[in-house]
């Protein structure tokens, strides 16, 4: 990177005003399902929720630590496939069963870190995705504990009961909604805190110049695997509710190496080593995926008035935007990265610091 | 014994075309520092070039490597000066992002254009074979590891022997010492992409007769090829070389005595270890 | 045991070799608490990868490095930190990313766990360096003399009780060399002990109690630095004509 | 401007949907990932039954969802058609993985949904009433193959190769019951993973076990990569059985050297005795310029019912459920009715065919009532 030429960094930190808006957003979020009842619009928020989670996960070992993993689709399945087995062949109610699934995580963090950590750069990122792939393939060979290949449906989440009384049920996507958006809210608090900590200031230490961090006593594997660990957790969790949530996971849904990249896109196209990067990101990809996958351009364009659905360019549309959306998802990657290589929050804020410079030097004339 | 012998000899067969997969991608590496994800889907380019050029022209696949070559040399060289360029001295996550992007406009404009039916050739040869013994050998296999042993040796010849191959070579093994040596490094940048492209398509070419083609194909090529190319040496040209046969073997091996469910398990933990123990690689210089 | 006669750091017949090439062998010197200590040599003599020996960066193939009573062979660098020794690069290496104070604030963390108490530290030893005005500013941006300057901000924050300066005034002009000469003074003011590579003789005349000179990889002379300059295979091999 | 995404967010999710003029039918199938290419044999099924429902003056408008072989994509699809385009019924998805996730979702909104092609056996058996399978289950694909062997000949032994997939295993896992409730005995097993270019070192475990039959559970192009290899290694079973999927494609039979006299058990043939199957076959090889596979007449069929019943109960998904409940059908996919049996509900009792290589084209060879062809048995030896 080139350095950025005398500019004045913001104290560490969040603003005031971003303050305000995200306990603004948080309160308008939890109120959103009083008023929205349609499940659509509800089942995108939870698809939002747990992209922003794994999001923010990755971002403390990724964008904070500058550990590029590309497998943090072990930890998202070892949550979905340790909750789901538990509940279905040993009838373990899901909040019990997430105990073990969160410990496990950790422990498996702990020991792929202190494995993979002494690896550095394209050799790290290589390693941590032959680590997923032998998760994938351990839960499609494994039959006797995962089902293998034919996965897992869960029969339903039973409900929870205090003292004869129901007070979560689980049919409707509501409890998944306020799931989500709490455990959201809860890794971006952790996000702030870790950004402001001291291990926070040593990943980032090691994320510039892992040599110079070591030579200012920063013991490298040691955070790297904090770090790692507490990331861990997290996807563990985000895997969890997605396997509750959706009833049913298989080696390639649960652990798939798409669900890696998925997760790196999210924090980098948002940006990285950002509290609220991965949010961003989380909101662009789940709302574009969905929108090209639905067909809701075309939908927009003819409600719009700009294309009939009956002219050719209509029935066009219609036929190939769908099938388009991987290809636009590329070009869309591929933009970010020429153009904003700091992510599209990033590039905001750039763009916003040399407007206030420009001001500032505007006012000094 | 049989068992032991044919899995032995057609896994070899086999690894003979992962070794120039993992050449080409050992080559972009070596000379950018780039890890191209992209790259099995170079592999499914020449797949279908060959493909077309079989259909449309009635040229035969292992000859429509002489235009297959040169096609996807100009189509490398012509990203890498487009766009991979622009990345060169981004960060690292940046630049492996850009080429998963570039690998999905790859596939899916594929897709776009010609569905996404699998396409098969069918030569004379496609499932011929001849005994030894009692081992069978694949004539198809046989002749494309004839040619890709052909294919290594001319570039063999060109990185050892011509100004312009040990100019990359220089430029893989110390990028700053090569650019201060007066290499011109963005030409060889530019050179070296091409040239990955260019095996990447001929490898596919080469299996074009005895796979099968669809947009998707290259994933599992990626992947196969990072094995390849960690276990012979980021930037070794000989390491991808023996590290493709090693894993063509490997697998065959795995699938014949442990099971064919569980070979792709047995190559990554094989991966992970020489990682962790002999992170170099067999042929490389440790830089890590 | 009392703080004079035992030495701070005790080099012991350090050698290291890459492969069958040997860039230090048999070094050995040692240091007094307060002193500042030159350790220079043409290019390729092996100054640098003493450093490395020194800090743990990499065991020496033979020989000890003690520290404070302390065998550090085998220890990583930040043991070594942590030990009270740290060193600056020769080619600066600023966490480009953060803001100046925070790249200090990096440095403080190691003695203590509380951020506000590491910025209190951080802030105390920009004013040392004069780099107070820059504390919000990217590292990344500051010109070649401020990074300087922020690499040993950075390293006394660590609060050491030897730091190793390599070319600290590389690249500076004359101005900034002598910013840094009093820096380094005004350290040895405070009681702590250096060792310093430098290639401006001037500058390391005036500042070292004692030199070491290396070449080759070996010890060639040490003393004084009257008696160096005296010292007439010093300037066969070295100094040469460059010096009058 | 941070904001922009959640703003799209919202619009998307409360942008009115078009006006409520003709009765909506959804459509959730694979048509781009991985299981694309099957995916839209599909899409061109439900297209040509389209046509004919609005030659009938039937007219549905079709919302397509692509659920891009993924649950949770296909769950959100599902998600939208019932409560922002309020469909009167789905019909989809493709593979088991996707259906056993909108089946439930399904249930829960009271849609209607048919199922075409999705052969996992749990899908009808979870007490769904608005749960609706065209389809045949995975087991039936073994066991109108092993019946129709027991018949033409005495095999003791059988291979079981399967592709380490949901589709692979569970037809394995069936297969294998089966066998043993008829006394073949299992001597070989395994899944493997599919996509790989080289089979021989497996293979030349299955020689060395020397099955009477050879049974394989596959998708398209491994199929022809398995016996291609098979007859480089020299493979002769008594017979090579494939349940469906890779051995049953136009792709598979003009291969001809590898492919003549494999069997393979499949849903429908264009060449089957049911009414207007042919007249498909011809229309569909001039529009889509290929042969229709089984998924295409299973799609066609799907639509066509949901087509009907949807248009007829006004889009009431209530009454569009009972119809389907009620109604039988009959046409190019032979009879239709959706039942209560063997643990099943609203399943369709469809009868499997097993078709035959023969000369590079398919031919119906079993049951005898239905054949156009006879068997050839046993395998005659490689050329």
């Amino acid at each position: 990177m080139p350095p950025r030429t005398r500019t004045r960094t913001r104290a560490r930190g969040l603003s005031a005003f971003s303050i305000v808006a995200f306990i603004a957003a948080v309160v308008l979020l939890a109120l959103f399902p009083k008023f929205v009842e349609n499940p659509y619009a509800v089942h995108l928020m939870v698809t939002f929720f747990l992209a922003v989670i794994m999001g923010e996960a990755w971002n403390l070992i990724g964008g904070y630590g500058g550990q590029y993993s590309v497998g943090h689709a072990a930890y998202f399945g070892i949550g979905a496939y340790t909750v789901l087995v538990l509940l279905q062949t040993n009838g373990v109610a899901p909040w019990w069963g997430l105990l073990p699934a969160l410990a496990l995580a950790l422990g498996v963090a702990a020991i792929v870190g202190s494995i993979t950590f002494r690896l550095r750069g394209p050799y790290f990122v290589l390693a941590s995705i032959a680590v997923a792939e032998i998760f994938r393939l351990v839960a499609l060979n494994w039959k006797s504990a995962t089902n293998g290949a034919e996965g897992i449906l869960l029969s339903g989440v039973p409900p929870i009961v205090i003292g004869g009384t129901e007070i979560v049920n689980f049919s409707s996507k509501v409890p998944f909604y306020y799931m989500g958006l709490a455990l959201a809210v809860l890794t971006v608090l952790v996000t702030v805190w870790f950004q402001g900590s001291k291990l926070g200031y040593y990943l980032q230490a090691i994320r510039e110049d892992q040599d110079a961090a070591n030579s200012l006593g920063i013991p490298l594997t040691f955070y790297k695997n904090i770090a790692l660990m507490i990331s861990a957790f997290f996807t563990a969790w985000a895997g969890a509710l997605y396997g509750l949530y959706v009833g049913f996971i298989d080696p390639q849904t649960a652990v798939g190496l798409d669900i890696s990249v998925q997760i790196v896109l999210t924090a980098i196209i948002g940006g990285i080593g950002t509290v609220f990067g991965p949010v961003v990101g989380a909101a662009i990809l789940v709302a574009l995926s969905e929108a090209l996958r639905s067909n809701a351009i075309t939908d927009l364009l003819v409600a719009g008035g700009l294309v009939s659905e009956t002219s050719s360019i209509g029935i066009f549309l219609k036929d190939h935007l769908s099938h388009a959306h991987m290809l636009i998802y590329g070009f869309l990657v591929a933009i970010v990265i020429l153009f904003m290589p700091d992510g599209v929050l990033g590039a905001v804020n750039n763009a916003a610091r040399r407007r206030r410079a420009r001001a500032a030097a505007g006012g000094a004339r | 014994m049989t068992i032991f012998l044919q899995s032995l000899l057609s896994g070899i067969l086999i690894g003979g075309a992962y070794a120039l997969i993992g050449v080409g991608l050992t080559i972009i590496f070596g000379v950018m520092r780039i890890i191209n994800f992209a790259h099995g889907d170079l592999v499914m380019l020449g797949m279908y070039a060959s493909y077309f050029l079989f259909t449309l022209g009635n040229v035969d696949p292992f000859v429509s490597i002489v235009f297959v070559f040169p096609l996807l040399f100009l189509f490398g060289a012509i990203l890498q000066k487009t766009v991979i360029n622009r990345v060169l001295n981004a960060l690292p996550q940046n630049q492996i992002l850009l080429t998963i992007g570039i690998g999905l406009i790859l596939s899916n404009t594929m897709m776009l254009l010609f569905t996404s039916d699998y396409r098969i050739i069918s030569t004379s040869y496609s499932s011929g074979s001849f005994r030894l013994g009692e081992i069978s050998v694949s004539t198809p296999l046989l002749l494309s590891f004839g040619i890709t042993g052909l294919v290594t040796a001319i570039l063999y010849w060109f990185l050892l022997k011509t100004d312009t191959g040990q100019a990359i070579r220089a430029t893989a093994q110390d990028r700053d010492a090569a650019q201060l040596m007066g290499v011109n490094v963005k030409r060889m940048s530019v050179l070296a992409t091409g040239l990955g492209a260019g095996l990447a398509a001929v490898a596919g070419a080469l299996i074009s007769p005895t796979y099968y083609i669809f947009p998707q194909v290259g994933q599992p090529f990626t992947l196969k090829a990072f094995v390849i190319v960690v276990l012979g040496g980021m930037g070794s040209v000989m390491g991808a070389t023996v590290g493709g046969i090693i894993i063509g073997a490997t697998e065959s091996l795995a699938g014949a005595y442990i099971s064919s469910g569980l070979k792709d398990l047995v190559v990554y933990v094989l991966f992970l270890l020489i990682l962790l123990f002999k992170p170099a690689g067999l042929f490389g210089k440790s830089r890590v | 045991m009392s703080e004079t006669d035992s030495p701070i750091l005790d080099i012991q017949h350090v050698s290291k070799q890459f492969g069958g090439l040997a860039a230090n062998s048999d070094v050995s010197f040692s240091m007094t608490e307060g002193m500042i200590l030159g350790l220079i040599g043409p290019n390729g003599a092996g100054k640098t990868t003493l450093f490395n020996c020194i800090t743990g960066y990499y065991p020496p193939t033979k020989g000890d490095v003690i520290f404070k009573g302390k065998r550090l062979n085998g220890m990583t660098p930040d043991q070594v930190c942590k030990l009270g020794m740290v060193r600056t690069w020769q080619k600066v290496r600023p966490l480009a990313k953060l803001s100046v104070i925070d790249n200090v604030v990096v440095g403080a963390l190691v003695r203590t766990g509380s951020v506000p108490e590491a910025r209190e530290i951080a802030r105390e030893q920009l004013h040392v360096v004069k780099l107070a005005h820059k504390a919000d500013f990217l590292a990344g941006g500051l010109p070649i003399g401020e990074r300087k300057k922020l690499e040993v901000a950075r390293v006394l924050a660590t609060k050491p009780d030897l730091l190793l300066l390599d070319e600290v005034m590389g690249g500076l002009n004359p101005a900034e060399s002598e910013d840094i000469i009093q820096l380094i003074l005004e350290i040895k003011q405070r009681g702590l002990t250096q060792m310093v590579i430098e290639h401006d003789m001037k500058a390391i005349m005036r500042i070292s109690d004692r030199i070491v000179v290396l070449n080759s990889g070996e010890k060639l002379a040490e003393g004084a630095p009257l008696e160096i300059v005296s010292n007439p295979e010093v300037v066969t091999a070295y100094l040469g004509e460059a010096h009058t | 401007m941070t904001r922009l995404p959640l703003v799209v967010l919202a619009a998307l999710l409360l942008a009115p949907s078009t006006a409520f003029a003709q009765v909506k039918i959804g459509v959730i199938n694979s048509m781009t990932g991985p299981q694309a290419p099957i995916g839209e044999n599909l899409t061109n099924g439900i297209k040509l039954a389209e046509e004919d429902l609005k030659a009938k003056g039937i007219s549905v408008q079709l919302v397509w969802e692509d659920d891009t072989g993924k649950p949770q994509v296909g769950l959100s699809a599902m998600d939208k058609l019932a409560t922002r385009d309020r469909v009167a019924g789905v019909v989809g998805a493709y593979t088991s993985a996707v259906t056993n996730a909108v089946a439930k979702k399904a249930e829960e909104y009271k849609v209607p949904l048919v199922n075409p092609v999705a052969s996992k056996e749990e899908i009808t058996r979870q007490g769904y009433k608005y749960v609706f399978r065209v389809s045949a289950t995975t087991g039936d694909y073994a066991s109108i193959l092993l019946d129709m062997a027991t018949t033409l000949g005495k095999p003791k032994t059988i291979a079981i190769l399967s592709e380490n997939t949901d589709f692979g295993v569970s037809g394995a896992k069936s297969a294998k019951a089966y066998a043993e409730k008829k006394g073949i005995k299992v001597v070989f097993e395994e899944a493997y993973s599919p996509g790989s270019p080289d089979y021989r070192s497996t293979l030349v475990k299955v020689k060395g076990s020397n099955p009477d039959i050879m049974f394989m559970v596959s998708y398209v192009a491994d199929a022809i990569t398995l016996m291609r290899q098979s007859r480089e290694l020299q493979l002769t079973p008594m017979a090579f059985l494939g349940a469906g999927a890779g051995f049953s494609t136009a792709q598979f039979a003009s291969e001809k050297n590898i492919s003549n006299s494999v069997f393979s058990s499949t849903q429908w043939t264009p060449d089957v005795s049911w009414k207007g199957s042919k007249a498909f076959g011809d229309r569909y090889q001039k529009r889509f310029g290929k042969e229709p596979t089984y998924h295409a007449a299973n799609a066609y069929t799907a639509m066509m019912i949901m087509g009907e019943v949807a248009s007829k109960a006004a889009g009431d998904r209530e009454k569009v459920a009972a119809g389907l409940r009620a109604g039988n059908w009959d046409g190019l996919f032979g009879p239709v009715k959706f039942e209560d049996f063997d643990g099943y509900q609203n399943q369709n009792k469809h009868q499997m065919l097993v078709e035959q290589v023969q000369d590079g084209k398919y031919a119906t060879v079993w049951p005898p009532a239905l054949q156009s062809g006879k068997p050839i048995w046993p395998f005659p030896g490689w050329k």
